[in-house]
């Protein structure tokens, strides 16, 4: 059995993909994004509560895909709930860095932890943009909620 | 097993297999298992050295020149066509038009063609199995010409009925635009009977050939379809490089695509007149070296024994068709009777792409994802295919292969 | 006398030689001297190489494939692109779009940014000195949109006046379509001062860079020109390839120009929606080993020292300019301060073709015709010209070849 | 020197393009014609006239272009000037064959020894169409009037 496909395709991803968190739609979004990954053509819907507080009450999304792009949004919606936006976004870089097996930086040691069951996918280059999809939709969410897609 | 083994009237697999030095290759370990012809062949020794020794020795821009090279290079680009007019049997050289590949082909079609004859309301008849380089330019008129598409559905089996494309033929219709082979599900188009039909009603067809030239033998003059396309890379050629067949008649009266040189007869500051076909639709220097490798790669497959390649194609694509039986959560798209060796299918549980990436460390090179035809995904109500396609150098043994990387896969993956 | 011999900051064209197969060939039992390279250069060795390579190792079809190879090739294919990107001087990767050659990349812009922009009366400016593929895409425009051609005259020594461009842009003015190099005068355009008056009146300009991107260092930046286009095979690359710079404000707004795979988001019976540059303008498989050929000859002129390159041919032209003034009866035809290494010339009594088949006997290879260029020979009042054109490769000595050459040559047709 | 270049510009073709027979125009030409060669952009206007009886009474070219095609032309006019189109034909079919070096069938002894001036071309592949212009050219005056063209 190939380590790095196990790798790639460990327990909790399996279980994410399958049984992914957050999923559906939030009728009271704030904030909405469309992501499309031309390679595979999936695409995934972000749906977005933002309190005055500048905090993610809520989160949401809706979207088919292959295992890796559903985990990694169930991971990222499970993750990013409850965070204010800044803290939000200093995670989503992390997690850029980390699938394209660079440095993430100074990341908390408990989301690293979390986030490190998606490393696997460095050693998968042609899959980078599946594991990324959600992420960058999200920040188009908070940004502009315009159309995100991975190049 | 040397390239010369192929002296019989059958056709050895293994063989020729030396011929392809990219077939010896490992990944991750495995041998390589290509399966994915249906998207770009590989190429044999005999189309690389025909190119870098053209390069080599005997290149130079081609026409107008006086010189020695321009005289070699341009007898070698005529040549090449020829090749081509043969290889598609059509009736006349000046019937071939070298172009891109097979996707500028069929624009050509669109924009000097059809653009200038289309009113708003007129309509283009095409199957829902077409390659979106077959419906795109259509969509194009339909955007800026304001004509119709009229989609003609297909069997669940992937088949075509002929009565189907018939119905849609009307009085408005102006071109068919239909697939000889579907690149997702092998079908094989009852050519000849659509152009019959078509033309009972005065209606010309354009066949994209990207697949059909590969599986079928190709006769334009049989099939008397006005235009016929293919691309040199799935053919075993390079790439950057395609051919139109186009009739006589109907090329003559086209006007030209790209502007550029060769095309012309003379330009002034106030007008400018426009060469003969097929010089009128190959503006600016010609892939020449491309030339070169194509027909390179007709003379290879020329040099082998078709009817029996097809029959290993066939043979192969049953064989895989039979060892996917024992996965019962694994659906085949397309099975038309006489279809070419394409097995695409659908596995519950499992999206393409991750038993493409599983596949791919085993060595099996498949393709997944909508195949560049997206209204055909709608048609069977999926996102994306896995297709595994096969070329003359591949074998029994690496349908085997793929058969238990598809096991191991639903191992990891479900 | 080996490749490796170019160490030092200096050039040595003789030692370049070696890299280029074919410039050992005889013709006619005389050594070649190939001095035709304004219409295509040949091609080093390292650039074969790497294509051959390429096709025997990595080759696959690019872009949404997940196997090995798809990601090999993609990625060579991206790679390419980006060491076009750095060769113009670019800002973004996707300011660079993958052509079938410059004619193409004009005939793209044509297409896709001017067509949809222009109203019965508007007007393209555009030199006298134009290679007919930057004409004949703009007299479609005159013939299909109404579009007015505004010719700019030279200077009688091929130069070009700023001012009379600058008086050519009018309030109707849509686009300026200028050569940055004469293919027959070897003029350099002063394209950054013709950008910057342009601009000052809103109007955007093309530079076809077929000879520029040859001869010149090109910083599209620094030269802030909306659009330059390039050819592989002038550039010693392959054949079957080439690309358009835009910026990325115009190529946002441009509409598709072929319609196929890769170029679109979606596509429906009813709807088709397009994928973003440069991808939109990349419709079906695009020349994937010419890019990489293409990247290997820009790596392979990066790696000379091209200051040094330029001086040689400078040195080349000057020698050869100097050479011809022993023969009366020869007029050159361009001679604009800081021209490049073309040159062209009308001789009394003997027509060009005459002349070229005599060189070519000597083993000369040069370009007798109208170099796709009649509007400029109808300007010098000539049917044709013989034009020699040098490469980094070529020689003196070549040039004395020549030039004794032309004494025989008149011996025998005088 | 290279004798098959000597061959080819042999001072009889030379002779004929730069005096060129028959040059100028028919102001009662019954019969008229332009070729144009896209290789060279080399034109040549032919003017005819045929009597009742199918004889070519006269004949004139205009044109611009190479030693060979000049000379090819003037020669041509000579040659044919006073025959009957039928005669005319086969000696135009005969000539054709011959500047490709093929076997130009049974012509007239004196004519074939008139033509061979032109054999030299058939060295020299590139230039065949320059040979060729005037008789594609005479040939579509004789049949339509219609405009020839070397291919
Ligand atoms: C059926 C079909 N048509 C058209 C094409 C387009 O050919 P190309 O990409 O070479 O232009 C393809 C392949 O991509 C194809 O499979
Ligand atoms: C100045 C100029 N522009 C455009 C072109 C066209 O390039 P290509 O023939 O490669 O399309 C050429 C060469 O033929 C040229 O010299």
């Amino acid at each position: 059995m190939d380590d790095t496909l196990r790798e790639l395709y460990q327990d909790v991803i399996l279980d994410h993909s399958k049984h992914p968190r957050h999923f559906g739609k939030l009728v009271d979004a704030t904030n909405t994004a469309q992501g499309h990954n031309p390679l595979c053509g999936d695409r995934v819907t972000m749906y977005l509560k933002v309190d005055a507080s500048g905090r993610i009450a809520d989160i949401a999304f809706e979207g088919k895909g292959c295992a890796i792009s559903q985990a990694s949004a169930s991971l990222m919606t499970d993750m990013l709930v409850g965070r204010t936006v800044a803290e939000a976004e200093k995670l989503m870089g992390g997690f850029l860095h980390l699938v394209k097996g660079e440095d993430a930086g100074d990341l908390d040691p408990d989301d690293r932890e979390r986030l490190d069951v998606m490393a696997g996918v460095s050693a998968f280059p042609m899959r980078v943009k599946c594991a990324t999809l959600a992420w960058h939709t999200m920040k188009s969410a908070l940004e502009s909620g315009e159309t995100a897609k991975t190049e | 097993m040397t390239a010369q083994s192929k002296i019989s009237t059958a056709f050895d697999p293994v063989a020729t297999r030396a011929d392809f030095p990219i077939l010896s290759k490992s990944i991750y370990g495995k041998p390589l298992v290509y399966f994915d012809n249906g998207a770009s062949a590989q190429k044999p020794r005999q189309v690389l050295d025909a190119m870098r020794d053209f390069s080599a020795t005997e290149y130079s821009n081609v026409h107008r020149g006086v010189h020695y090279l321009s005289g070699k290079a341009t007898d070698r680009y005529e040549a090449s066509r020829r090749t081509v007019q043969k290889f598609l049997g059509a009736a006349h050289e000046d019937e071939i038009v070298f172009t891109k590949g097979g996707t500028e082909a069929i624009n050509l079609v669109a924009y000097s063609y059809l653009a200038p004859r289309i009113q708003p309301g007129d309509e283009i008849v095409l199957s829902v199995m077409e390659h979106h380089s077959n419906i795109v330019p259509w969509h194009f008129l339909r955007e800026r010409n304001g004509a119709v598409l009229k989609w003609v559905d297909i069997r669940e089996d992937g088949s075509l009925d002929i009565e189907a494309v018939d119905a849609a033929i009307t009085a408005k219709t102006k071109l068919v635009a239909i697939t000889h082979i579907s690149n997702v599900l092998g079908t094989v188009t009852p050519l000849a009977e659509i152009v019959a039909r078509a033309h009972a009603k005065g209606v010309p067809v354009l066949a994209d050939g990207a697949q059909g030239a590969v599986h079928e033998l190709v006769d334009v003059q049989a099939l008397d379809v006005d235009f016929y396309t293919l691309t040199a890379h799935k053919l075993y050629g390079p790439t950057g490089i395609g051919a139109l067949y186009g009739k006589r008649k109907h090329l003559k009266g086209m006007r030209p695509f790209n502007g550029g040189g060769e095309m012309i007869r003379e330009v002034t500051r106030d007008v400018v007149t426009y060469a003969d076909p097929p010089a009128r639709f190959e503006a600016g220097t010609p892939p020449i070296i491309e030339s070169v490798g194509l027909a390179a790669a007709i003379d290879y497959l020329n040099g082998l024994d078709r009817a029996a390649v097809r029959a290993h194609e066939h043979d192969l694509l049953t064989y895989a068709r039979e060892g996917v039986r024992q996965f019962n959560w694994l659906r085949v798209i397309g099975d038309a009777p006489g279809k070419a060796s394409i097995l695409s299918f659908e596995t519950e549980g499992m999206h393409a792409h991750d038993l493409a990436t599983v596949l791919d460390r085993e060595g099996v090179a498949v393709r997944a994802g909508h195949h560049c035809a997206q209204p055909l995904m709608e048609r069977f109500g999926v996102a994306s295919t896995t297709r595994a396609s096969f070329g003359l150098y591949n074998t029994r043994a690496e349908v085997d292969v793929m058969l238990e990387a598809l096991a191991k896969a639903r191992k990891i993956l479900v």
